[in-house]
């Protein structure tokens, strides 16, 4: 097999994911109605990320052969996709949403940052620790659930900071906190993971190879398992710490550039004290 | 003695990829300070003070310049990163293929304090600061620490990679065509850091093998009676204590001597090896390398020129 | 955002202890601009020690094979002089103008902790001296100023060196951590009336962030040293590779902290640099949004680049690879600072004090340690220069180009607020000219020194023709650096005596230091103006264009759209 | 204002400090994980330790907080009385952490463990050791808290933050314990 071959036939059209998706798209275009072509773009590329991590290649690639692609995906589902999404939501939606006193109380406590951090941070953890990971390569259940767990702690943690109402977002400094104490998470568990022994994560070592993509992957791009599961801890470990550290910057580029108002009074012409 | 050093040459294929990337890399950082320098200077003959009356006009910035000048280096940046790691394949293949076959080294580097201990495993036996290979053949070197962190680096032969104590390093080794290349540790590790160089020979196939059967051979038993007393010396003193010559000694705290006398440098590159320079570096090692630890056995006069005339025998 | 008033015995209690003089007045002092001046004068006489033994290594190197210093005594000297610069004069002289000019700048009367503050100093000043009571010992560290391991352990360093060097290094590291917490709360909480942390002058804010990157990176120094006590004295096991520890552990511990080091040791010069620049040429600060977040940008990706000090141990290429792209990144923001820094100059009236020349050179010898950094990102150049000369040129063109030269341009600007006099202009440019011009000499040949294969900490080299020349270059470059040393030294004397009288405000400064007496009073203030925007003293001077006015303007028409 | 999370000198103070040393306290933790199961000599070393006994004594510290939070409270209140006695029983507690740490390392001296023995008890007495060193300084810093008290401190607003800064480190040593507890005996020893 080349890697062409595997680009065209490694697609797993899952009907629960196409269907997933589907849907997420029907509910936006009819609930959210999508005026402004930024948000609904953004949203587009977030369901289509969410695709990708889903059918494609990736999804092959990481359930059997390569554990520094399942981080990929992983990756994808938690620091991707929920920004998008949510960054496609607009401020008119969850304005009349939140006017619902019920979905207020639960955007209320879900968004909670402390919460949210932790739900985020101990469903990441937990779901690497080598015993809940192989258990949800072993059975698809178990994946799916892996899966949305992600999905849905990721999109609390973003909420605090993507907030379609900017008045509801997290204030500066909260933020930068909130961002460099998840990233250090991250980092730790990349760390652990890039130096934990080789068998942790057992299915990749002798992969089952139903898509004879193995000597592909062993012989033609030279990945042994010890490199893979390397790279895969330190995927988690440097670019995924690099996002969270761009969305601090970006968060305190846009704090500095606004500029902040004044009030227009005379500038008193306060005696200095020359002596 | 004259060694080429420097790191842009290339006298292996290893080297090639590095030195490449070396130069690519070299000319755009000039070009990019050639750049800031003219732009500062134009900065500053066009704007002194005094070419216009009052505070000049107070400009906040412009987002979109500032803009091009954070996307334009990242994508150079992005551009240079794939260079080296193209570079990086180059110059230092993988050495376990991916499916998991370790080959065994052709060669075993071990840095101690102060000198080089090569191994030849395959072909048994030992030799010090003094590496021979074959041109154009790619050899599996690793590299070992004894004590402390040392580094084994021959610039024009490729990369440089760390000496260390339980953690042996593997990499790929070879030298495109015959020649003496010097090379040296690059690593701190001590008072004689300074003296522990490397001299790589690389022969044509047919000498390299000579090299080998004369290495594999035990050197002739000394015949001349002074030579004969210089050998008993060696024996009763505690020379091999850390000394080995197959057939005498075992001692593996100093260089293997069973050869000695066919190097070219003694004390690992700090004297060229000749009958006078081996006598003076026995009768005084501080005087030449002081703080490595070769004692001074404080031999005789005759004594010691004996050990000389013995020691010259083992080629 | 509170002005915390001084209350009126407080003030009385200043106006005492300002009075005090001779020695006790200095020792017990807690005035943070008595405290900057120790630390500033500490650090300068560590500079010149520092400087000494720099010039004896490069004596001992002007000819092969030379006989100058024994081995062992070099191997110590470089030791220390790597120590010294960087725990003991860089760090500090830092420390030193962010006391001394952080309360001034933001309108306080003090830091928020002035004990701590006067603690942090007399710690650091305590284990510099220890340091150096290691030479008396009979035995300095020789191992390295990172001291890898197994070198620096027991039984390969079994003199008490390296226990000096570790001890040292946590007392340092205690002073300066103390140093941190404080401008962080002093920032925090003092800041006059007006004064956002938007409003921050830049030196203000880098000094802020810098002492987050110090919080975050000493804990792993002081690890990395308590570790290495611990196998020293107690026998243990951390890095000894035959109890089955790695001697590689210790380098990713030390090298967490020794990459945001370099960091932290750079950071504030820019903020001074981003201070005297737009005074200078007498225009605003080029994008100070950009500027003060490439800074925040930086500061994060300290912490995520240290492997690049290790990609000659054999860690794997994903490893090497993936620190190499993070490495590159970090040269994007730096590199923007000198867009800006150069941005600012365009377009102005440059007026060029020798504080603006050493700020000009700053940028030239900046930008070509920022360039040569680079290339130690691209790995395979990595793998030949690293632990060569090249590496040596490198991060002396970033310490000494850099944060030197900064520093410099830094005194010549506030010398004249700090003691009332000004710096001698005509000797100040012979000092420039003649730093320039030895440092060049000095290092710029390193850099070929490096690539033609010299290893570094080699206390000789054989007799190879090239080497020769080049390392002879550089020992005299070092002596006419070592000249324009003295020189400064002079000025330094000359002026705090018989220097022109400076005034309250000899730059049209348009920070709040400069709406003060020269010297400051012990309070600081009697009053101080109404700040609106980073530059409180600009608005002051130009009530027709004052910079908040059209911040205002801008905001407005934002929100009206 | 942003950097304002924490309105008081002394409150930001002891915040930025105990995040450097949960840093510190972060790479002792790494080593020992890092070099968990790589240690030479006695085959499973962490059989010495006796989680069920530590975790006794954890939990008083782990009360101790509990406690010192009570009489933060009570000092809010302004009620002197309270806030002695609840600091009193914080330092009985702590003392008694501190006290089963010591008769913890007297029975693995005993059985000859020291930091030499192998690398599993040099970085298990090292982190352990830091941290009773921690806790030390803290009883130290509740007896001048408590002598504070007896004079009167505590009145005005800024000594009720200053209290409560201090407290911090109370509280931070104890959270670190919850880590080093169940990484070293829980996780370590299973």
């Amino acid at each position: 097999m080349t890697t062409g071959g595997l680009i065209l036939t490694g697609w797993d059209w899952e009907p629960s994911v196409l269907i997933g998706c589907g849907v997420l798209v029907f509910l936006y275009w009819r609930l959210v109605r999508p005026r402004r072509r930024r948000e609904f773009a953004l949203f587009i590329a977030g369901d289509l990320v969410l695709l990708l991590a889903l059918v494609s290649p990736i999804d092959s690639l990481a359930d059997e052969y390569l554990f520094s692609v399942h981080m990929v995906q992983h990756l994808l589902l938690v620091l991707a996709v929920p920004p998008l999404l949510i960054a496609g939501l607009s401020r008119e939606f969850v304005e009349g949403l939140l006017r619902g006193p019920r979905l207020a109380r639960i955007e209320q406590v879900c968004a909670r940052p402390l919460l949210a951090w932790v739900a985020a941070g101990a469903g990441f953890v937990f779901w690497h620790t080598p015993l809940f990971y192989n258990a949800a390569l072993a059975h698809e259940g178990v994946h799916i659930v892996e899966h949305l767990t992600f999905l849905i702690t990721a999109t609390m943690y973003w909420w605090p900071l993507l907030h379609p109402m900017e008045e509801s977002r997290l204030s500066v400094g909260k933020a930068v906190v909130y961002l460099f104490s998840a990233s250090m998470l991250n980092t730790v568990l990349g760390i652990w993971i890039t130096f934990a022994p080789l068998g942790s994560y057992p299915a990749y070592i002798q992969p089952k190879d139903t898509l004879g993509a193995l000597s592909l992957i062993r012989d033609a791009w030279g990945i042994s398992a010890r490199t893979d599961q390397q790279l895969g801890g330190l995927l988690m470990w440097v670019p995924a710490g690099l996002v969270y550290f761009s969305a601090i910057v970006a968060i305190v580029a846009r704090w500095q550039s606004e500029a902040e108002f004044c009030e227009v009074i005379e500038p008193q012409t306060g005696e200095r004290n020359g002596r | 003695m004259r060694q080429v050093t420097s790191a842009l040459e290339s006298h292996s294929p290893l080297q090639h990829g590095i030195l490449h990337v070396t130069i690519v890399t070299l000319v755009i950082m000039f070009l990019i300070m050639v750049l800031v320098f003219v732009l500062l200077v134009a900065a500053s003959l066009r704007y002194r003070q005094g070419r216009r009356p009052g505070e000049p006009d107070q400009n906040f910035g412009n987002t979109k310049l500032e803009l091009a000048w954070t996307a334009l280096p990242l994508l150079l940046l992005v551009c240079l990163f794939i260079l080296t790691v193209i570079a990086m394949r180059e110059s230092d293949p993988p050495v376990a293929s991916a499916s998991g076959a370790d080959p065994p080294p052709d060669i075993v580097a071990v840095g101690h304090q102060f000198w080089w201990e090569f191994r030849y495993p395959a072909e048994g036996f030992v030799t010090a600061n003094e590496m021979h290979i074959p041109a154009g053949r790619r050899l599996l070197l690793r590299i070992e620490g004894f004590d402390v962190i040392h580094d084994f680096w021959v610039p024009v032969l490729g990369r440089k990679m760390d000496a260390i104590p339980g953690q042996p390093n593997e990499m790929f080794f070879e030298a495109s065509e015959p020649g003496e290349y010097g090379g040296t540790c690059a690593e701190f590790c001590g008072a004689e850091h300074a003296w522990m160089r490397i001299l790589v020979i690389a022969q044509a196939e047919n000498d390299f093998q000579l090299w080998i059967r004369q290495q594999q051979s035990l050197p002739p038993a000394p015949s001349e009676p002074e030579a004969e007393r210089g050998a008993q010396i060696f024996r009763t003193t505690s020379c091999g204590v850390c000394h080995a010559v197959n057939g005498v000694s075992s001692g593996r705290l100093g260089p293997d001597l069973t050869h000695v006398a066919s190097r070219q440098t003694l004390a690992a590159g700090r004297l060229v090896n000749n009958p006078v320079n081996l006598e003076a570096w026995i009768a005084d090692p501080d005087k030449y390398k002081p703080g490595s630890f070769m004692p001074n056995a404080a031999l005789s006069e005759p004594d010691l020129s004996a050990l000389v005339r013995y020691l010259e025998t083992l080629r | 955002m509170s002005e915390v008033r001084v209350a009126l015995p407080t003030i009385r209690k200043l106006e005492e202890i300002g009075k005090r003089t001779g020695i006790f007045g200095w020792v017990s002092s807690v005035d943070h601009k008595q405290v900057g001046i120790l630390y500033i004068l500490t650090a300068l006489g560590w500079f010149c020690i520092g400087g000494i033994e720099a010039a004896l290594m490069r004596t001992q190197l002007i000819v092969p094979e030379n006989r100058f210093l024994e081995p062992y005594t070099y191997n110590e000297i470089f030791t220390m002089h790597g120590t010294t610069m960087i725990f003991l004069v860089i760090v500090p002289v830092l420390l030193g103008f962010s006391v001394y000019m952080v309360p001034l700048m933001i309108g306080a009367r003090d830091v928020a902790f002035p004990r701590l503050n006067a603690f942090g100093y007399w710690i650091y000043s305590f284990g510099a001296l220890l340091l150096y009571f290691s030479f008396f010992a009979h035995d300095a560290p020789a191992a390295g100023w990172f001291a890898y391991t197994p070198l620096s352990e027991k039984p390969y360093s079994n003199l008490q060196g390296m226990d000096f060097w570790a001890i040292c290094l946590v007392i340092i590291g205690i002073g300066t951590t103390a140093t941190a917490l404080n401008i962080i709360a002093t920032v925090a909480t003092l800041r006059v009336k007006g004064m956002s942390i938007r409003h921050l002058p830049l030196f203000v804010w880098m000094t802020l962030v810098n002492s987050f990157v110090i919080l975050g990176a000493m804990p792993a120094l002081n690890a990395a040293c308590i570790m290495l006590l611990v196998d020293r004295q107690l026998y243990g096991h951390f890095f000894n590779a035959n109890g089955g520890g790695s001697p590689v552990f210790y380098q990713h511990v030390f090298w967490n902290f020794g990459h945001p080091e370099v960091y932290l040791m750079i950071i504030p010069a820019w903020g001074m640099i981003s201070e005297l620049i737009p005074v200078f040429s007498r225009k605003v600060i080029y994008g100070y949004a950009v500027v003060a977040t490439s800074t925040v940008a930086i500061a994060l990706l300290s912490f995520s680049v240290w492997a690049h000090h290790m990609f000659a141990v054999g860690l794997g290429h994903t490893l090497d690879s993936i620190f190499a792209a993070a490495s590159m990144l970090i040269a994007v923001p730096t590199g923007v600072k000198i867009f800006n820094w150069i941005a600012t100059m365009w377009g102005g009236s440059i007026r060029f004090t020798t504080s603006m020349w050493f700020a000009i050179g700053f940028l030239l010898m900046f930008t070509i340690g920022g360039l040569s950094g680079v290339t130690f990102a691209v790995v395979p150049i990595d793998w030949q220069v690293t632990d060569t000369y090249y590496v040596v040129a490198h991060f002396h063109y970033v310490l000494f180009g850099g944060t030197a030269l900064a520093v410099l341009a830094g005194a010549y600007y506030w010398f004249p607020k700090i003691t009332g006099r000004m710096l001698s202009e005509p000797l100040g440019k012979w000092h420039f000219w003649l730093t320039l011009l030895g440092f060049n000499l000095t290092f710029m040949v390193q850099h070929s020194l490096g690539i033609l294969g010299m290893p570094r900490r080699v206390y000789t080299y054989p007799n190879i023709p090239e080497w020769n020349e080049l390392n002879l270059i550089s020992t005299i470059g070092t002596y006419i650096l070592g000249i324009s040393v003295l020189i400064f030294l002079w000025n330094i004397i000359y002026s705090a005596r018989r220097g022109k009288i400076a005034g309250n405000d000899p730059w049209d400064g348009w920070t709040l230091e400069w709406a003060t007496t020269s010297p400051p009073p012990v309070h600081n203030f009697d009053d101080v103006p109404p700040v609106k925007s980073a530059r409180p003293l600009w608005d002051l001077k130009h009530p027709e264009d004052p910079d908040w006015l059209r911040k205002s303007k801008k905001a407005r028409a934002k929100k009206g759209r | 204002m942003a950097l304002n999370l924490f309105s008081n000198k002394s409150k930001i103070l002891m915040s930025a400090f105990v995040g450097s040393d949960a840093v510190f306290f972060a790479f002792l933790i790494t080593s020992f994980v890092f070099y968990h199961g790589s240690s030479k000599g006695r085959p499973n070393p962490w059989r010495d330790l006796d989680p069920a006994t530590t975790g006794m004594y954890s939990v008083a510290l782990w009360a101790s907080s509990g406690t010192m939070w009570l009489s933060e409270q009570a000092l809010r209140r302004k009620n002197p009385r309270r806030v002695r006695r609840w600091l009193e029983l914080t330092f009985v507690l702590g003392a008694l952490f501190i006290l089963g740490q010591c008769l913890e390392f007297k029975g693995l001296f005993s059985k000859s463990i020291y930091p030499r023995t192998d690398l599993f008890a040099t970085t298990f007495f090292t982190t352990t050791g830091f941290h009773g060193l921690h806790v030390l300084i803290g009883l130290v810093m509740l007896l001048i808290l408590r002598g504070l008290i007896a004079g009167g401190f505590g009145r005005e607003d800024y000594q009720i933050e200053g209290y409560e800064a201090a407290a911090y480190y109370w509280h931070f040593v104890d959270i670190v314990w919850v880590a080093i507890f169940f990484i070293l005996y829980i996780w370590g020893t299973r």
